[in-house]
């Protein structure tokens, strides 16, 4: 059945996610969207709408400031304000279903067993799939976070796996030492795709007041500043498992998202750059599309993965080298 | 989109029609008004004057240099629009990063302005008088108050607080229309919060206010929160600042808490907003006084 | 005794590392920096000079392209070209010694007891510190390197304690996933101080030629874009340790140099910086004395670790906002 | 600081009093010269003529902005100096994100250029004849190597290669110096090696040659190396490239392997050198013919 919002032209700018199969890569990063920007952009051209994460226990979020910026980028401690699953399933969540996209829930929780429970009473028929955020820098633990280890990955997905049919997308963290190591946990556990990455957790410091600029201290790290090390680890994860990987760090342009898909991201997710243009998700999609008809590509998922690696080349190198003195 | 607190977040978005956009706009204007304010003219391929109302800001893409990179955006009241369609104003105070890269930008030069953004001041023409009380920087965000309240009849009185006479902007602030102004200084003792208040209370009393607007000044907000406290048939009003990102509802950067009344049991209802959203423009009665947090 | 190339000004800008005490807080990081800047420097003005890191094994370095730029930042896979210690000590280390200043000699290894044996021989009267470099991204093991664990950081930096009496900094690297446990075993295993950190590993793909933009494929993240990653890790170490931290990563301005040591930084390393501006550090030393003067500081080093941190203020928060419903 | 290639790092650089520093300049002209070169003439408070030397470069800080946001300096030739002493002359092609930032740079502006940098060219004013093979930007570096064999009455043969004659820049390389110009174009197929070959091998035997140059182009290179092999007695010099960060030594990205000759042993002594600092001039002969290296 065509979607009848897809673009109407020759490129094929479809993508797989496991079973899902979305108009185009496009979709925004949780957090850095809410239902507010359809005054931005059409929704309907969007390849998924990923909602802010959602936790079971009400909380208020971090202090203020939660904001600062920084050179090519920004920090942030939100922290996940939440008012709670039943008011998100009767407030939060109908706006985004409204559309002809799917809708991906993203969840955020303290215990393996809380994001359990919290997936299985989101897995409702209007959402596509699930986020679990394990990934956000949990800052009571100094950064920690599920996704900072294999195991703990582990574990988390398998739970969640155990009470939900829905598609699962495990978060990750790159501030894990490990990301290929964790991915493939999330894979083994269950796991539908992964999303490669999340913020980086960083401090800024106002050297007048000498106070941090972040009433939360620290905070997480996003913008074009991490992009190259979000892209070293999707391709990372694309080597070691064989779900798909969704791409996410400092994608701002289209020029941007085709590295991560090069790098083996089959979608890609568009945080901080929002902030900076509301409407710069639909120029990244026209973007995809100019790129395709410049370059002849009839369908842009064969993108996925096909940075021209030569593996021979560093053994080349050393003999070439080994000539020298 | 009046500022009208503390309605759940969805039904104050739902069925809203307003269109946000980048905005390409060419510098017409540029250069100061005293030692630490600029003003700045610019024009846009786009209705602008038609689609932003009083009290709205944009968020401003300063332009990039050697020397400053900002990259986030910067919000900004808009002080003033028209006459062409296309042409918006913004007087602003060149403090960090991103104002004195903006303060660079030549005339001919172009940069980007996301918006008309935020709700807008509750105003009713058929006021008959407003009372306006601003400092510093408050005055560009209220001046597109003032000009509406002299197109409507609406009579001004405006209470001007400022470092000295060199910083007070009187007529920048006013842009012709007739006022009553009291202007009250740091350098002559005349703006302390006790002289105020009895000018205040003075005013109100003999003049037939129907609304108090304030802006620029967290020691005068608290002033006419307590006062107006006294009042409860005057509208009062506050637009507030915050650290923003998105400038849109979505990141939830810009929180305050608000004090929304009492709920049906009895208790405060207190509850984190977002000044880019469900403001600038508060009711003075729901601000909370804490100083303490960012 | 006065040293006479101490900076002659009211403000004490000297710092201690250990039982050292430099001039000034402001050094170069291993690898961006040689004599050659010499032409640019008075390096008889700088802290210390840091030697591009030498290992024992003759090495070639990594293929070309070995450089690339990102956004607020660079990549790079130098890889440590090397001719071996004899030569090191034969041509490369005297021009170093022949200045006031003292000199840093930075030794990477493959091995403990490589990195031993090698501290060992550059243990020479006029070498002043020897800077382990346990970070450096072993690319062959896909990033991994001594200092991404606290076990493998004890083993490589005890052994090298066991064979030399010289002053050992450790290396420490962004990649690994708890900085504060790696600078701890550090600490116990004998350092005189912590380096935190070194490059973030990365990747850039050309999207017209598919190919990566690096000849390593992977490479090392410096610059601006950095610097919050980097500052939020010398803060958890100085938490961790009571050794000097000296802090290093996308230092470009005196307000740079000063955040780092208000978050912990007894002194500084200054890399990338250079490459755009070679007479930097000289500029940044200076600026460090402007700094003091307007703020009326006497004694630079009283900075470190003086960020104003208030611990009541998430509590106070919390109880704040448990007012909200 | 001549070519004089695969001495120890340590000799080359002993007791070296050049200083390099970071200069502040004023754009005083900055224009197309055809659809893709632009020429730039820099002018700075410091004596650029007197202290930079045939064949070094610089390091040019791009300028920022929106769309352009280069990181590292891009190294450039210098094209010319003088007459006056702050001037300094670069002709660029355009092409990626720092070349495109630069065309943008209007007069008045200013940058910053970081240098001296790198080696000169091995030339003698007692030579007779010179020949210069030139293409693309190579004529860029060469052209101060033209104007001193002019300055000095040395003759100037030029071989100058492009795709068409509108790419030439004849008059940009020469610069009023008199010269026996050869031009090979592809467009009509007169640049095909084979046909270069004869050329240059009757230049060679017909005119009395000490010395020559090039820049520019892989393909010529090489088939000068092979068909200099023949006339050991001739100079042969080239200015390479290669992805710098630093521009002075001390990174080691700009390498790239050089055939030193036979040492005592017998074998090859391979060197790895930098291109920024042992070069960017090498003998034709020591250049090792890789190309799948980027
Ligand atoms: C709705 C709204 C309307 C405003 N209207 C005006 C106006 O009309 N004229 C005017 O001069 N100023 C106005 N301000 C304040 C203005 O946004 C700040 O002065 C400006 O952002 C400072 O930027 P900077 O780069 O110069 O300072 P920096 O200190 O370098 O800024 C660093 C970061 O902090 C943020 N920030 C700093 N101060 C403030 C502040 N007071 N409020 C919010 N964010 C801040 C910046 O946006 C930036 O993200 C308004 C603020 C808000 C929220
Ligand atoms: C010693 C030397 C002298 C040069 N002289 C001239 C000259 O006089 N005129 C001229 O037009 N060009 C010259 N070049 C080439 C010039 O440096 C590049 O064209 C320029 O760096 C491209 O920058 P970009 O930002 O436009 O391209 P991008 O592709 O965006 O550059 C990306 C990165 O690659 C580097 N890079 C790209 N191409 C080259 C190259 N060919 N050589 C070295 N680095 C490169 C850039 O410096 C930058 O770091 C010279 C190069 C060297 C090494
Ligand atoms: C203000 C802000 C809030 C965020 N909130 C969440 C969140 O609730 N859940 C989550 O998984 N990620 C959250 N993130 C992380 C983003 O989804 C994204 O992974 C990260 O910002 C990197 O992408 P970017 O560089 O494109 O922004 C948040 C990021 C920002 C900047
Ligand atoms: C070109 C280059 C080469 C480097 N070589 C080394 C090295 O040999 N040894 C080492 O410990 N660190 C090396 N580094 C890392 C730097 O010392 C420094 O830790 C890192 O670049 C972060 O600092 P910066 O952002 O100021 O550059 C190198 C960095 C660069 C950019
Ligand atoms: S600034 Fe993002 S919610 Fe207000
Ligand atoms: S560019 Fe750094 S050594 Fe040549």
């Amino acid at each position: 059945m065509a979607d009848r919002y897809e673009d109407p032209q020759r490129v094929d700018l479809r993508v797989h996610v496991g079973d899902l199969i979305l108009r185009n890569p496009v979709m925004p990063a949780s957090g850095c969207f809410a239902i507010e920007y359809r005054e931005a952009l059409d929704l309907n051209r969007l390849g998924a709408l990923v909602i802010k994460s959602v936790s079971p226990k009400s909380r208020a979020g971090n202090p203020t400031p939660r904001v600062a910026e920084t050179h090519g980028g920004m920090l942030n401690s939100i922290g996940i304000p939440s008012k709670g699953l039943e008011y998100f399933r009767a407030s939060v969540l109908p706006p985004y279903t409204a559309y002809d996209t799917p809708v991906v829930v993203s969840i955020s929780a303290d215990t393996a067993e809380e994001f359990a429970a919290a997936c299985a009473e989101v897995s409702l028929p209007e959402v596509a799939a699930i986020e679990a955020n394990i990934s956000c820098p949990n800052l009571e633990a100094d950064g920690m976070a599920f996704a900072m280890a294999p195991e703990t990955t582990y574990r988390a997905i398998s739970a969640i796996r155990r009470c939900t049919q829905h598609p699962v997308w495990a978060k990750l963290t790159p501030n894990a030492a490990n990301v290929a190591a964790v991915a493939k946990a999330a894979e083994e556990a269950g796991a539908d795709a992964v999303v490669m990455g999340n913020t980086v957790l960083g401090m800024a410091i106002d050297v007048r007041t000498r106070k941090p600029k972040l009433g939360n201290v620290m905070g997480g790290l996003s913008g074009p500043a991490i992009k190259p090390i979000a892209l070293r680890m999707v391709h990372q994860c694309h080597r070691a498992v064989r779900i798909p990987v969704i791409g996410c760090g400092g994608i701002a342009t289209a020029e941007d998202a085709l590295e991560f898909m090069l790098a083996g991201a089959s979608a890609v997710q568009v945080g901080t750059a929002s902030f900076i243009d509301p409407g710069v998700m639909q120029k990244i999609i026209d973007g995809l599309q100019a790129y395709c008809e410049q370059e002849g590509i009839a369908h842009l998922r064969e993108l996925t993965g096909a940075v021209q690696l030569d593996r021979q080349l560093t053994d080349r190198w050393l003999r070439f080298a080994q000539q020298s003195g | 989109m009046n500022a009208i607190v503390c309605e759940p977040a969805v039904a104050t978005n739902a069925g809203c029609a307003a269109r946000v956009a980048s905005y390409h706009c060419e510098v017409m204007e540029h250069r100061w008004v005293n030692a630490r304010y600029k003003y700045l003219r610019l024009h846009a391929q786009a209705p602008l004057a038609r689609i932003t109302r009083c009290g709205q800001f944009y968020q401003l893409r300063c332009p990039v240099s050697e020397r400053q990179q900002p990259f986030l955006l910067r919000p900004m009241s808009v002080y003033g629009t028209g006459p062409e369609e296309g042409t918006i104003e913004f007087l602003y105070n060149v403090t960090g990063v991103g104002t004195r890269a903006l303060a660079e930008l030549p005339v001919g030069g172009t940069m980007e302005i996301v918006g008309p953004l935020g709700n807008t001041f509750g105003f009713d023409p058929a006021y008959q008088r407003i009372l306006v009380v601003a400092r510093g920087v408050g005055l560009a965000t209220m001046a597109p108050l003032v000009r509406e309240a002299g197109n409507n009849g609406v009579a001004v009185t405006a209470l001007m607080s400022a470092r000295s006479p060199a910083d007070l902007m009187r007529e920048e602030f006013l842009r012709g229309v007739e006022a009553q102004v009291h202007s009250v200084y740091d350098s002559d003792g005349s703006s302390a919060v006790e002289r105020i208040e009895i000018l205040l209370r003075e005013l109100i009393e003999t003049q037939a206010l129907q609304a108090v607007y304030t802006c620029g000044s967290h020691r005068l907000l608290m002033l006419l929160q307590r006062v107006l406290a006294d009042y409860p048939g005057i509208r009062g009003e506050v637009a507030m600042e915050q650290r923003m990102a998105c400038g849109m509802g979505v990141c939830l950067s810009c929180v305050r808490l608000f004090d929304c009344g009492k709920e049906k049991g009895g208790k405060q209802d207190m509850q984190f907003l977002r000044v880019c959203r469900e403001g600038p423009v508060f009711p003075i009665s729901t601000v909370v006084g804490e100083v303490e947090f960012g």
